[in-house]
């Protein structure tokens, strides 16, 4: 985990480059709205974990801001998780196959 | 000790065949081995579902002269996995054609059957 | 109550235009009669689902087996376990079947109004397409519901290849590829669900689970249900495989485009409806579903912010309302499964109205990327006021019918005790109006810095399509009743009368 | 009926070595009609294995669709592109 100076640093370096013209392609704006967008989804869906238990909600909260905090700008990544490349698919494909058989060895 | 019947040896290969379809089609870079491996992994499933519908000691499910209705609904094996995996086979021959025929049509555009450059992904 | 008819004559017809037409014009290849042909058949089609009575149609005629009285007998309304393959034509069927042939009839006039040339073989696709968004929303037992799901995504990447540019076959290839692993998986699904109850149809096999339980089978009913929501999210588009789906929206004809949404939203609706019938007792099942549907929102909308052309935009817009639809089903509550199958409805028609509007542009040079500014609200206004109305409707602003469905759906989540989910649909639909605005304030609003056609004509077809939709999105908007007093009587009659 | 399912037995076992053999083999070919070829082979062991289960009409139609029809399809297509792997 960081500290409050170095988060601080990565945050200004992101908007430097924003500012500078840098940082990325014609469509800023979409790429500032995305990246606001996901990191409240994200902090959204971990408060939803209290349908499991509420406690576990809380930490995943805590957690899941500081992370993502730490991981900006994550627009980055999750475009490049979405990307349309066969062999990324298969990758979420193959998780989703283990799962499945876990619950199968799981389960008896 | 598990007794060793043919519907266990059934379930087995399919395992086999399953495990050995989804390897290939996930590792193998090349599309037409991909294809293959879609074949294999056609026929695993077919066979789980023809396993499924074993009955020990049973019949064919053909209702043969001289056999009486109640011998044969006691006896008989499923036909609908019958049923099932006969259309199977014929909608795993036209996605076999499909997908030969898209290789063939990326191969004149790229000239090469490598996975990992045709199928890449864009950046749009 | 009135009888039921048992052997409905209307259901073999809904299945068999389609198809035959999807024949004659196949056989027809490049003559100018399969214009005719298949507008014909496609509004056909359209006046059969309009006029046709509610009732059930058993295929193979078996009747069906009375466990109380040791008889046979054909009256549906004997819960009985049904030997034969059988076909259920409601009203929530009706309204999907009828709107989504509407849009059939405008996507075939303008498939043959001269974008292609050699479009018999791509109308007998479309056709088959529609025939099996038919099959799937109408079907009752497993064995048909597999055979749609795999025809369709066949028939899906059909089309797509019907559009011909090297990352339309790259996305065809993909698609197939998934629809053989993912078949074959809804296959084995079947096959356990077939093994545990030994029936083959929806309703016996959901009587047999909720009479003599499940007895130890729990694990082999989770595995089903896990190839089960293995094929939903891929011939939904849902996340993690939502870059598939995205990707055949995006490389298609926009007309195309809107035939294969409407596709999707019908799949979406009938597999979740199954799913939530067989399995929704089980514990964690109704949890799988909305993380699903709430990272296919989350991720679909994040993601058309990022697009640089108006066709991607819309192409992950879809994915991210398919989401919106699954959730309704997903909350499980009969006030949320109102919500998802009305916001299927709605979704289908002010899609459908931004697709007909992104084709129009492709009669100005093919100008959607939104790199460039064309200007085009001077050369068309007509145009830019449809786009702009259907953007609103998209994004759920008060008179438009996507207002409707979120607003029922934000209270079934809030009803749920979910108002987290409240705050991501509202969060959604302003992210939609985000995404679209961008989009059309370079490509038609800005003035114009590059060159595109300088008159272009815009066929009456597509005109009339679009302004046709955006009078439906708005009456729904105003009385949404007209299309609740489907939907409703489907859910309040225990999804089958 | 002792013998003749103990003789069934041993049938399938040599049946599951014969389509795991058979697809492992055809899926390590650098020759791709060879691999073609195996994977036909592995859907002869299969049809045997259908008949067994007492699925004898899907044993035909395996024999036929899995050895004929498929390794014909695929090896039109590598007819079109091209026949060995490239690394």
């Amino acid at each position: 985990m960081t500290s409050i100076s170095t988060s601080y640093e990565k945050l200004k370096k992101f908007l430097d480059e924003f500012i500078s013209g840098n940082g990325y392609t014609n469509i800023m704006t979409g790429y500032i709205t995305g990246e606001l967008q996901f990191l409240i989804f994200i902090i959204v869906l971990a408060a939803l974990f209290r349908m499991f238990s509420f406690p576990l909600a809380i930490i995943m909260l805590i957690l899941v801001t500081a992370l993502a905090l730490y991981f900006t700008p994550t627009i980055i990544g999750v475009e490049k998780e979405n990307s349309n490349d066969l062999n990324r698919v298969l990758y979420w494909f193959l998780i989703y196959f283990a799962i499945i058989i876990a619950i199968t060895l799981w389960g008896g | 000790m598990i007794e060793v019947t043919i519907q266990l040896l059934g379930f087995i290969a399919a395992a086999l065949l399953l495990i050995i379809g989804i390897a290939g089609m996930v590792f193998l870079d090349n599309i037409i081995k991909k294809i293959i491996a879609f074949t294999l992994l056609s026929d695993g499933v077919n066979i789980l579902l023809v396993a499924i519908g074993y009955i020990e000691g049973g019949v064919v499910p053909i209702l043969l002269p001289g056999m009486s209705t109640v011998e044969f609904t006691t006896h008989a094996a499923l036909v609908f996995p019958v049923g099932i995996v006969l259309t199977n086979i014929v909608i795993g021959v036209s996605t076999t054609a499909i997908l030969v025929a898209l290789a063939i049509m990326l191969y004149r555009r790229y000239g090469t059957l490598k996975a990992s450059v045709v199928l890449k992904g864009e950046r749009r | 109550m009135t009888t039921i008819p048992s052997n409905l004559w209307s259901i073999p017809l809904i299945v068999a235009i389609p198809l035959l037409a999807a024949i004659v014009v196949n056989a027809l290849y490049d003559k100018r009669a399969i214009r005719y042909i298949s507008i014909i058949s496609a509004l056909l089609t359209l006046g059969i689902s309009i006029i046709s009575p509610y009732g059930y149609h058993w295929f193979t005629g078996h009747p069906a087996f009375d466990p109380t009285t040791f008889t046979f007998t054909f009256d549906p309304g004997i819960p009985g376990f049904r030997l034969s393959l059988e076909f259920f034509f409601g009203p929530m069927q009706q309204i999907m079947i009828v709107i989504s042939s509407l849009i059939l009839v405008f996507c075939v006039i303008m498939a043959t109004s001269g974008l292609t040339k050699h479009q018999g073989p791509y109308l007998a696709m479309i056709f088959l397409l529609f025939a099996s968004a038919a099959i799937i929303i109408m079907v009752n037992d497993l064995y048909h519901l597999w055979i749609a799901v795999e025809i369709g995504s066949l028939i899906v990447v059909g089309v797509v290849v019907g559009s011909g540019t090297s990352i339309s076959h790259k996305a065809a290839l993909k698609y197939a590829y998934f629809s053989a692993i993912c078949g074959s998986g809804l296959a084995i699904a079947l096959a356990l669900l077939l093994g545990i109850t030994g029936f083959p149809n929806v309703s016996d096999v959901v009587r047999v689970i909720n009479i003599f339980g499940v007895g130890g089978m729990e694990t082999i009913l989770y595995i089903s249900f896990g190839f089960f929501i293995l094929s939903w999210m891929y011939a939904g588009g849902l996340a993690p495989l939502h870059p598939l789906k995205s990707e055949v929206y995006g490389a298609s004809y926009p007309h195309a485009t809107a035939v294969l949404q409407a596709q999707s939203k019908l799949m979406l609706v009938a597999i979740g409806i199954i799913m939530l019938r067989i399995f929704g007792t089980l514990p964690f099942v109704k949890e799988v579903m909305i993380f699903l549907s709430i990272i296919t929102m989350m991720l679909g909308v994040v993601i058309a912010l990022l697009q640089i052309d108006f066709r991607w935009i819309i192409a992950y817009l879809i994915i991210s309302h398919s989401g919106l639809v699954t959730l309704g089903i997903a909350l499980g509550t009969k006030e949320g499964i109102i919500g998802g199958i009305f916001q299927a409805v709605n979704d289908i028609i002010y899609m459908s109205v931004l697709l007909f509007c992104c084709e129009a542009l492709y009669y100005f040079g093919g100008a959607t990327s939104t790199r460039g500014s064309f200007g085009i609200a001077k050369k068309s206004p007509w145009l830019c006021a449809a786009v702009l109305l259907g953007a609103f409707a998209a994004s759920g602003i008060p008179p438009f019918n996507g207002f409707q469905s979120e607003i029922i759906l934000i209270q079934a989540s809030i009803n749920a005790g979910f108002p987290e989910i409240a705050v991501i649909i509202l969060m959604v639909s302003v992210t939609t109006l985000i995404a679209l605005l961008r989009a059309i304030y370079r490509i038609f609003l800005k003035p114009p810095e590059n060159e595109v056609a300088a008159n272009a004509q815009i066929p009456k077809s597509i005109t009339i399509g679009t302004w046709l939709f955006i009078i439906l999105t708005i009456i729904i908007g105003v009385y949404p009743d007209i299309a609740l007093r489907f939907i409703v009587p489907f859910v309040e009659g225990g999804f089958l009368p | 009926m002792m013998e003749l399912s103990s003789s069934f037995i041993a049938m399938g076992y040599i049946m599951v070595i014969a389509i795991t053999v058979g697809a492992i083999a055809a899926l390590l070919q650098k020759d791709l009609i060879r691999a073609a070829f195996l994977s036909g082979a592995e859907s002869i062991a299969l049809a045997f294995f259908f008949q067994a289960l007492l699925a004898p009409d899907l044993g035909l139609t395996q024999a036929i669709v899995g050895t004929v029809l498929l390794p014909g399809i695929i090896i039109l297509g590598i007819f079109k592109t091209r026949r060995t792997e490239e690394d």
